[in-house]
């Protein structure tokens, strides 16, 4: 575990050798970040064993110097930590396999991996943080990760204009956990996560400001995990690479919220409303998001919208108490989403198109993602048996026993939204026929489904780590040491499981009478003209309300200061120019070439002076 | 005065003034009997080794004890020394000016003429140094005045030349009227002419009338004085004047003369009106209860200088504005009144003298080729004579004051006197600073010129001697002065004592 | 003493100064304005030759001066009118408000 | 060598380069060029190696050096006490300007064998006499002194702006001429004021005279005095709203002396607001501190707003400068460690950065003859390397951590949270917006469609990558370990802090 | 203040003198204008006899009223003055100059007014060329004899000025 500073840092050599020979190498590019992905993964793994043995570990050095102060920079491996680093770098491993056929033929194909390999560092590097200051900087560093990525394509206007908002969205976040993690520190007087939690404990710092600061680093969750209302950017954030959707706005980047939540949960659990804050924002957007994703048509896009969906879900779980819950669900999550991401990209790959109305009938050209799609779609959908179900049923029950039933209703209604999108994505794409010209749809080369099965068995299995039947070994283990945390398993009615067994398989079936047999006409789901249809599938007009008054405001007030600049300031210059260069014209006019006038200006002045004197100085003195 | 009082005398002090005496004489002799043909050069080379002689012997005076003769109508004493060595300096940089002046229709008929006159104007500014006495101040004055007038006057077939001496003429006459008319109200008040019996006479002046009377005099002696100057208000005639004026001449009345008008000014003012009493004994002196009107004398001349130069397109015309602010920089440490003021208005003239005229020197090059006064004239000089050019631009940087040249050291000086003072004379100060930088952008409009803008012609320039030697000198001292400004700091602590001549 | 006050003669020389100097700043012709400018003097010799008798401590000081005064006066006007002849010969004019050849 | 003779050598040595060019003939080229740049690295040598000195453990006041230089006489009796003595020295703070002055002109030397064109011999001389102005203004240990190397840069800069600028070079000469003629003005009448009144202008004697409440200073006078070097620095700094010369400067001059202005020549405004405002002027900075901070404030959006809707990426560039001058200001407003920590961090940060930034600007230029962001677009294809680095560049400027912007604007804000809290808040909008604007006008440029065909247009190449990389590794190196800054500053804190406390 | 003959002889004086001088402002022939002013010098020479200055009378007399005038007069016929045209300019000059006099004379003559000299017995009418002359030459030699150098430089520079010569004159 002394070691696990390295494990951030071979993604970082991947990323710094391919920028630097990258060029040379060429397709090789793709060994030296999957060798050093690898690595990371191998090391991740014996950290996480051996966190099962050994208690938490920490160490730093000094950083910066400030007076007094020393800020400190290190790495801390606790159970969250170890369990992350696993996630991070499984997906990762797997992402930077499959990527090398996905980007197979790109004449900047080192160049991806070499952003894959910032982007792994950056995130390994944030989940071993001690400290909030750290977690901040490679929060930061993840972003632009991302946000290189989103722009892979950087000669696409829509990549462009998507990585350029993924930055600024998740930057204002960003400026909350800013603003929140220097308050928290002028409180505490450390941005240790320890120190920290230990003045929030001894009642050191105020009620009030520790709600404002946790709402303030909960507004930096809400950008990089796509909540309402910083949500618009993870679904343009699909103009990136699929590979990069399934490792960063699927399985990880996007689940950094979650995580920052949880490594400062006790901060958030010593704020009722903080907590009522995330449970709330959580909820809504778990259903909000869900509401979009029934109308997409973007396979991407509709997969995007359940990731914010079910980012919402583990933000409710956190909200309402079940840290348990949230981290289960982020973990689960992870799997199967970025299976489906890499099943949707396999997809993609076979038929050079991203429209569900394009596709159909699939099921039986791509043998081997179509079940391993089923896969996912059954465990996002809460399907008993897949992990989705284990871990959706947590959060359920998180939030009935956490007193929230409105938010549990809400939750209950996503959970039947997204059975219902994610089998009308199934059965658009899948089956019935083709809906447009496909030539050449190939299954996809091993090195992409190789990665896809491993995600497929974890989704799976990965549910059965914590069960109500079978014990919850994850939540213990998550809050062994650390009973603030909350109980290592909520017990809850029996009603709940089955509640959500039936919703979920009544989304599966209303999708399959829509779009599976059609026996239901799907008009007033796609129908024009259908105002709700429109408000929906224009996501609200989220981003057209934002273009409105946002963007407006600052562009107009920035106008405004141009006005300022160019008369205000630049008018009184010119007014003070002017007025001495009037003042040269005017003596300079005076200067006429009569010399009389000449001796008339000096005796005038003498006079001046003279009267002057007489007057003011002088004899009426 | 018997003859034997006569030789008692010690007549020896008069050194330096013989000297050009003789030397005018013998030029007017010389003149006389050369034959038409031969080059009356050399009678400059002659003049300007007058002129170095003089230098050395007032040099040699310098450190020696205070003497004078008849009635102080001649006195030596560390103010005279130090100003006569300016002067001499500035003289025999003009004469260099002077001999390599060669422009069309110019003063080839009148060489000698030419020479001598400048002689007999310095002698005029060097009596004005050396005397205690109101006569011989303004014989020395007239003396300077009138050699002037025909000076300026000399190229007679040159209208601007004619049009510049009548002006000159005209404004000189008025100013010298009203000089006169205030000196002869200070004669009228204290009864003699000597300067020291005033002052002894006027300290225990208590009677409001004379102090009235004396005051009006004040007033009209420094708007007199102003036109020497070049001050405002009597500050008009300059640019045309300087315009019209053979370069050398213009070179002259910028800087000889301006010295010489400086040096009368302080001697009657600080020796008459720095004694006169306001109100009985021990009370404040006209001189401190005038301060204000010397300060908006001051603030004037500096604002119209910069400001109207600005407009200029006459390089000549341009640099009489700089003169005139520049008279207005040294007007503000004559008004702060401290008693570092006569080391920072002597070092200021000395940096002034070698920059102005390092800059006529080149001024002078480029109008005789040019055959017009326009700035534009300088358009390209940095590729047609680089050297002249860089020199140029040291010396217009020294004119604006900035630091590594004399220019800013002066400044500092007179600064530092003006903040020193009490009461501080911030706003005077602060308009000095101010107008400083209204001034680089005339300065810099000539350097926008010479390096900016492609010349009209590529022809070469070729720099006769006595410009070199100018340029040399002026670019040399402005630099030396502006890095070690110790050199001459140190001259007028260890030999000279100014202050003691005024008031002890 | 003197029946007539020192002021009087002092106010004489005031008024001929002030006559003089309007003179030299309006009239036209330059030896008008150079002729101004000697009555100027002339003002000042007064006052000079006034101050040598009822000045503070009268002395003869003051008539010399007014001498010294007029012999400078002499060469002065005498220069004057040389410059003047010299320009009338380029510009054929006496008009004081014509040179303006230099100007702004 | 002696040690008290380095700091001489080092501020002057760039003046040799300026005899062996003076006596190159124009024609030899090539030679002028590494004259030029020859003459920059013994500052560069000296620098470093000063830094190993204090690196080494050993006292920076080794380099001390103090000569009697001028006497005013006659001012007083007493004499002579007013004088004015050659004194350079330098602390942590001096030599951090140091070295990156040295750095920065090393490599403006380099970029200018690319971007100058013509005339390289007085282009080189009058560069150099800047180099040796900067270093002397980083180590002048006396008023005088200081503001004598202060308006040496102002005469070779209007020239290397005047002659060699793009097409309204002479108005920008102008401009620059004038507005900091006046800010020097000022400064001057504040060094003259308090050379009369108190007899000395070194730096630390001044620091004595003026904390003494019953000095020779009111403190009213004081409070004024303090205001006018506020302006006075303001306007080097540029502070809103004396910044319009600036925004001109950096349009119009050359690329590599703009690396030099927005890299150097700006910061002696911060610097000499540290130094002399804060050094000499502790209480009255106290007393303005809110002042400060809205000034500070309003520097930071005013910028980041306009820098949002300019269509030329140079003037998104300057307003930029604007905007980050505004977070020295924060910073030092904060009168905290951190804050004060962090604006000094800036004022590196921002010189290496801006120095990349303009470089690069200057690359696209010279290639594609425009910098208007319309008319650019899609670059990355062209010339990966440079849109490449100009992104890292941007991302640097933007405070994204692991580079040296972050750790600056962190310390500023943590500095002023403390302190002001609301004018902070307000302030983070700053940061917002620096990204926005800085990704628009970068991703205008290098990402998306190009608006016209650009061929042949050549990626950096060659030297180019010199200043290029030597800046990104800097940039870098502080962002991941700021204690090569930090270290030497502590010294230089703990005597503002103590100017502070007391 | 009694009305003796000195009284009387000043009052006339003055009044001849200022009466000249108003004349030369206001007359139109310039030769007119010169021989008011004749009136007025010569006056002056006799207020000089009043305050007891014979030999200055005497000079003023020869300088003024003879030489300068002469000279003048000369100026005159030799520069052809066409006198009829009326000025272009200066019409606020005149008023601000005359405004600027009253101003002046107003501030000089408050000072004159009230001054009170305590007169005292003077001897200057007693050879008062003697003492002149010995004031010349002993205690004033020195400017007299750069008044010398002076009249010397003026002779000098009147004539190369004044000389009439032609521009080619002497290249033959």
């Amino acid at each position: 575990m002394e070691n696990a500073w390295l494990i951030p840092l071979f993604p970082l050599l991947s990323f710094l050798l391919l920028l630097l020979i990258g060029k040379r190498l060429r397709e090789a590019s793709a060994y030296v970040g999957i060798l050093l992905t690898l690595a990371s993964l191998v090391f991740s793994i014996l950290v996480l064993f051996e966190r099962f043995s050994e208690p938490t570990y920490m160490a730093k050095v000094n950083w910066l110097t400030i007076g007094e102060v020393h800020l400190t920079a290190g790495f801390e491996v606790n159970q969250l930590n170890a369990l992350m680093l696993f996630i991070v770098s499984l997906v990762s491993f797997l992402v930077h396999t499959y990527s090398k056929g996905y980007m197979q033929g790109d004449e900047r194909f080192h160049v991806f991996y070499a952003y894959l390999g910032l982007f792994t560092f950056a995130m390994l590097g944030l989940v071993i943080s001690p400290n909030i200051l750290q977690t901040y900087i490679f929060w930061e560093l993840v972003g632009v990760g991302s946000f290189l990525l989103i722009g892979f394509y950087f000669y696409k206007e829509e990549a462009k204009a998507a990585a350029k908002k993924a930055f600024i969205m998740t930057r204002i976040g960003d400026v909350g956990l800013f603003i929140g993690m220097i308050l928290l520190f002028w409180q505490t007087q450390s941005f240790e996560y320890s120190e920290i939690f230990k003045a929030v404990e001894a009642g050191s710092v105020s009620n009030t400001m520790i709600t404002l600061t946790a709402i303030l680093i909960f507004i930096g969750a809400i950008g990089k995990s796509g909540q309402f209302p910083l949500h618009t950017w993870l679904p343009d954030a699909m103009e990136g690479p699929t590979p990069v959707s399934a490792l960063i706005h699927a399985a990880t980047m996007v689940a950094a919220g979650v995580y920052l939540v949880a490594a400062l949960f006790p901060l958030f659990l010593a704020s009722k409303t903080a907590l009522l804050t995330v449970a709330v924002i959580g909820g809504f957007t778990a259903i909000f998001a869900a509401s979009i994703g029934l109308v997409q048509t973007d396979i991407k896009r509709v997969l995007a919208y359940s990731t914010v969906s079910q980012l919402g879900y583990m933000m409710l779980a956190l909200g309402c108490g079940g840290y348990v819950a949230g981290v289960f669900h982020l973990m689960t999550h992870a799997f199967f989403k970025a299976l489906l991401f890499l099943a949707a990209g396999s997809v993609i790959h076979a038929v050079h198109t991203q429209n569900i109305e394009e596709m159909g009938g699939l099921w039986k050209k791509l043998k081997l993602t179509a079940p391993l799609f089923l896969i996912g779609t059954l465990a996002i959908s809460g399907v008993p048996g897949l992990s989705g179900f284990f871990s959706k049923d947590e959060i359920l029950v998180a939030a009935w026993e956490g007193g929230h039933p409105v938010l549990f209703l809400l939750a209950l209604i996503a959970a039947f939204m997204t059975a219902f999108y994610m089998f009308r994505l199934f059965f658009m794409v899948f089956t019935g026929d083709a809906r447009s010209e496909q030539r050449d749809v190939n299954e996809s080369p091993s090195v992409m489904t190789l990665p896809m099965v491993l995600l497929g068995i974890l989704a799976v299995v990965a549910g059965y780590i914590n069960t109500p039947w079978f014990g919850s070994f994850l939540g213990d283990w998550l809050v062994d040491g650390n009973p603030i945390l909350g109980a290592a398993h909520i017990e809850g009615p029996a009603w709940i499981m089955i509640a959500a067994t039936v919703v979920s398989l009544a989304g599966i079936l209303f999708a399959y009478f829509i779009y599976g047999k059609r026996s239901i006409a799907p008009d007033w789901l796609s129908g024009k003209g259908d105002m709700l249809h429109t408000v929906v599938s224009n996501k609200y007009y989220i981003d057209e309300f934002y273009q409105m008054t946002v963007v407006a405001i600052v562009t107009g007030f920035s106008y405004f200061l141009r006005l300022i600049d160019t008369f205000l300031v630049e008018g009184i210059v010119k007014g003070v120019v002017g007025f001495v260069q009037g003042l040269g014209r005017t003596g300079a006019k005076m200067q006429s070439g009569q010399v009389q006038t000449y001796g008339a200006v000096a005796f005038l002045g003498l006079a001046v002076l003279a009267v002057i004197y007489a007057l003011t100085g002088g004899y009426l003195r | 005065m018997s003859l034997e009082t006569f030789q008692q005398l010690n007549w020896s002090i008069m050194t330096p003034e013989f000297i050009i005496l003789g030397v005018i004489a013998v030029l007017v002799l010389c003149d006389l009997f050369m034959p038409k043909t031969l080059d009356r050069k050399i009678l400059g080379w002659v003049g300007i080794a007058a002129v170095f002689a003089a230098m050395a012997a007032t040099a040699a005076m310098v450190g020696g004890p205070v003497q004078s003769i008849l009635h102080d109508t001649f006195r030596i004493d560390s103010f005279s020394l130090a100003f006569k060595l300016l002067l001499l300096c500035g003289g025999v940089l003009v004469l260099f000016l002077a001999v390599s002046y060669e422009p069309k229709d110019g003063v080839e008929r009148y060489q000698a003429e030419f020479y001598y006159l400048f002689l007999a104007a310095l002698l005029g500014a060097m009596v004005m140094t050396s005397s205690g006495d109101l006569i011989t101040l303004y014989i020395g004055l007239e003396l300077l005045s009138i050699t002037s007038y025909i000076l300026a006057g000399i190229r007679k077939f040159h209208l601007q030349s004619n049009e510049s001496a009548m002006k000159y003429v005209i404004n000189g006459g008025i100013s010298t009227a009203i000089t006169l008319f205030g000196m002869s109200y200070v004669y009228g008040l204290t009864g003699t002419t000597n300067l020291l019996e005033m002052a002894n006479k006027l300290v225990t002046l208590a009677n409001s009338n004379h102090v009235y009377l004396l005051t009006l005099a004040f007033l009209m002696l420094v708007v007199g004085l102003a036109f020497k100057l070049a001050a405002a208000p009597f500050h008009m005639w300059a640019p045309d004047v300087y315009q019209g004026a053979p370069t050398p001449v213009t070179a002259f009345l910028s800087v000889v003369s301006k010295i010489a008008g400086f040096v009368i000014l302080i001697r009657i003012l600080l020796t008459v009106f720095g004694f006169a009493a306001t109100k009985g004994q021990g009370s404040m002196p006209i001189l401190y209860d005038m301060q204000n009107y010397l300060a908006v004398i001051a603030a004037a001349t500096m604002i119209i200088g910069n400001v109207v130069a600005l407009r200029q397109t006459d390089i000549k015309r341009m640099f009489a504005y700089s003169s005139i602010a520049h008279a207005g920089y040294l007007l503000v440490a004559l008004t702060s009144l401290t008693t570092n003021m006569f080391d920072s208005i002597w070092f200021y003239l000395l940096a002034y003298l070698l920059m102005n005229l390092g800059a006529f020197a080149i001024i002078q090059v480029i109008t005789e080729k040019a055959g017009g006064t326009a700035i534009a004239d300088f358009a390209g000089l940095y590729r047609r004579a680089p050297v002249l050019a860089v020199a140029m631009g040291i010396l217009l940087i020294s004119l604006a004051g900035f630091p590594g040249t004399a220019g800013f050291i002066g400044k500092l000086n007179i600064f530092l006197g003006a903040f020193y003072a009490e009461p501080a004379h911030y706003v005077l100060a602060s308009i000095m600073i101010a107008t400083t930088v209204v001034s680089y952008f005339y300065y810099f409009g000539v350097m926008t010129q010479m390096f900016f803008r492609p010349p009209a012609d590529d022809s070469k320039l070729n720099i006769p001697f006595g410009i070199l030697v100018v340029l040399i000198v002026a670019v040399v001292g402005s630099i030396l002065l502006g890095i070690m400004p110790n050199i001459a700091f140190d001259f007028m602590q260890n030999n000279l004592d100014i202050i003691g001549d005024f008031f002890k | 003493m003197s029946s007539v006050p020192a002021s009087a003669f002092l106010a004489l020389a005031l008024i001929l100064f002030c006559i003089g100097l309007y003179g030299a700043l309006t009239k036209r012709n330059t030896v008008i304005v150079l002729i101004s400018i000697e009555l100027m003097l002339n003002a000042v010799n007064i006052n000079l030759v006034t101050f040598s008798k009822y000045g503070v401590s009268p002395s003869i000081n003051g008539q010399v001066f007014a001498l010294f005064a007029m012999a400078v006066a002499a060469a002065e006007a005498a220069v004057g009118l040389a410059i003047l002849m010299a320009l009338y010969r380029n510009k054929k004019t006496v008009h004081i408000d014509e040179m303006n050849e230099m100007k702004h | 060598m002696n040690l008290q003779s380095i700091l001489s050598i080092l501020v002057f040595s760039p003046l040799l380069g300026i005899i062996v060019l003076a006596m190159l003939p124009k024609t030899q080229e090539k030679a002028i060029k590494a004259v030029g740049f020859l003459a920059t690295l013994p500052p560069l040598i000296l620098s470093f190696a000063v830094y190993a000195h204090f690196l080494a453990g050993k006292s920076l006041s080794d380099f001390s050096v103090s000569v009697p230089w001028i006497q005013f006489h006659g001012i007083n009796a007493q004499e002579p006490i007013f004088s004015v003595s050659y004194e350079l020295a330098v602390s942590g703070f001096q030599l951090v300007l140091v070295v990156l002055t040295s750095v920065v002109s090393t490599l403006a030397a380099i970029g200018a064998v690319t971007f100058i064109k013509k005339e390289w011999k007085g282009y080189f001389m009058l560069f150099l006499l800047l180099v040796t102005g900067m270093l002397g203004v980083f180590t002048a240990e006396n008023l005088i002194l200081f503001f004598i190397f202060f308006e040496v840069t102002l005469i070779p800069t209007f020239f290397l702006i005047g002659k060699w600028g793009y097409f309204e070079k002479e108005k920008a000469a102008y401009s620059f001429l004038i507005y900091n003629g006046l800010g020097s003005a000022v400064l001057l009448i504040v060094i003259m004021i308090l050379f009369a009144k108190t007899g000395t202008t070194n730096i630390e004697l001044l620091k004595e005279i003026v904390g003494d409440p019953s000095g020779p200073l009111s403190a009213d006078f004081k409070l004024g005095l303090f205001i006018a070097l506020l302006v006075a620095f303001g306007v080097k700094l540029p502070i809103f709203p004396l910044h319009s010369w600036m925004l001109r400067v950096h349009v119009q001059a050359p690329p590599s002396v703009v690396m030099i202005h927005s890299g150097i020549l700006l910061k002696i405004g911060a610097y000499g607001l540290i130094r002399f405002g804060m050094g000499i002027f502790p209480n009255q900075f106290e007393k303005l501190a809110t002042l400060i901070a809205i000034l500070g404030l309003i520097n930071l959006l005013y910028g980041a707003f306009l820098a949002f809707i300019q269509t030329d990426f140079k003037m998104v560039l300057a307003y930029s400068s604007i905007s980050h001058m505004g977070i020295v200001l924060i910073g030092l407003a904060a009168m905290n460690e951190a804050g004060i920590q962090g604006a000094i961090f800036q004022v590196v940060s921002h010189g290496l950065i801006s120095a990349l930034l303009f470089f690069l600007v200057g690359v696209l230029y010279e290639r594609t003859e425009t910098s208007l962001i319309d008319n650019l677009g899609g670059l990355a294809k062209g010339m990966p390397l440079a849109a490449g680095f100009l992104l890292a560049g941007a991302l640097g400027s933007l405070g994204l951590p692991g580079m040296s912007g972050f750790v600056s604007e962190f310390m500023a804000f943590l500095g002023l949270f403390k302190v002001q809290p609301w004018i902070a808040a307000v302030g983070t909008i700053g940061i917002i917006m620096t990204a926005a604007y800085l990704l628009r006008a970068v991703l205008g440029m290098t990402y998306g469609r190009a608006h016209r065909e650009f061929d042949g247009v050549l990626d950096l190449r060659g030297v180019e990558l010199v200043p290029v990389v030597v800046l990104m590794l800097l940039i870098v190196l502080i962002g991941v370990y700021p204690s090569v800054l930090s270290s030497p500053l502590q010294a230089t804190l703990e005597t503002i802090m103590l100017g502070l406390g007391g | 203040m009694t009305f003796s003959g000195e009284f009387f002889a000043f009052m006339a004086l003055a009044l001849v003198a200022i009466i000249g001088g108003v004349l030369l402002l206001n007359l139109n022939k310039v030769v007119h204008m010169v021989v008011a002013l004749i009136f007025t010098f010569v006056s002056i020479a006799g207020i000089y006899i009043l305050l007891s200055a014979e030999f200055v009378a005497a000079v003023q007399v020869l300088i003024y009223s003879g030489a300068i005038t002469i000279i003048m007069l000369f100026g005159i016929m030799l520069t052809k003055p066409y006198d009829e045209s009326e000025a272009t300019t200066g019409k606020w000059r005149k008023i601000l100059v005359f405004l600027g006099v009253l101003g002046f004379a107003f501030a000089v003559y408050l000072g004159i007014y009230h001054l009170d000299i305590q007169q005292v017995p003077t001897t200057l009418h007693e050879d008062n060329t003697l003492q002149i002359g010995k004031a010349l030459y002993s205690k004033y030699i020195i400017p007299f004899e750069f008044v010398s150098v002076l009249l010397l430089v003026a002779l000098i520079g009147a004539i190369i000025l004044a000389k009439r010569e032609d521009k080619e004159g002497d290249k033959e």
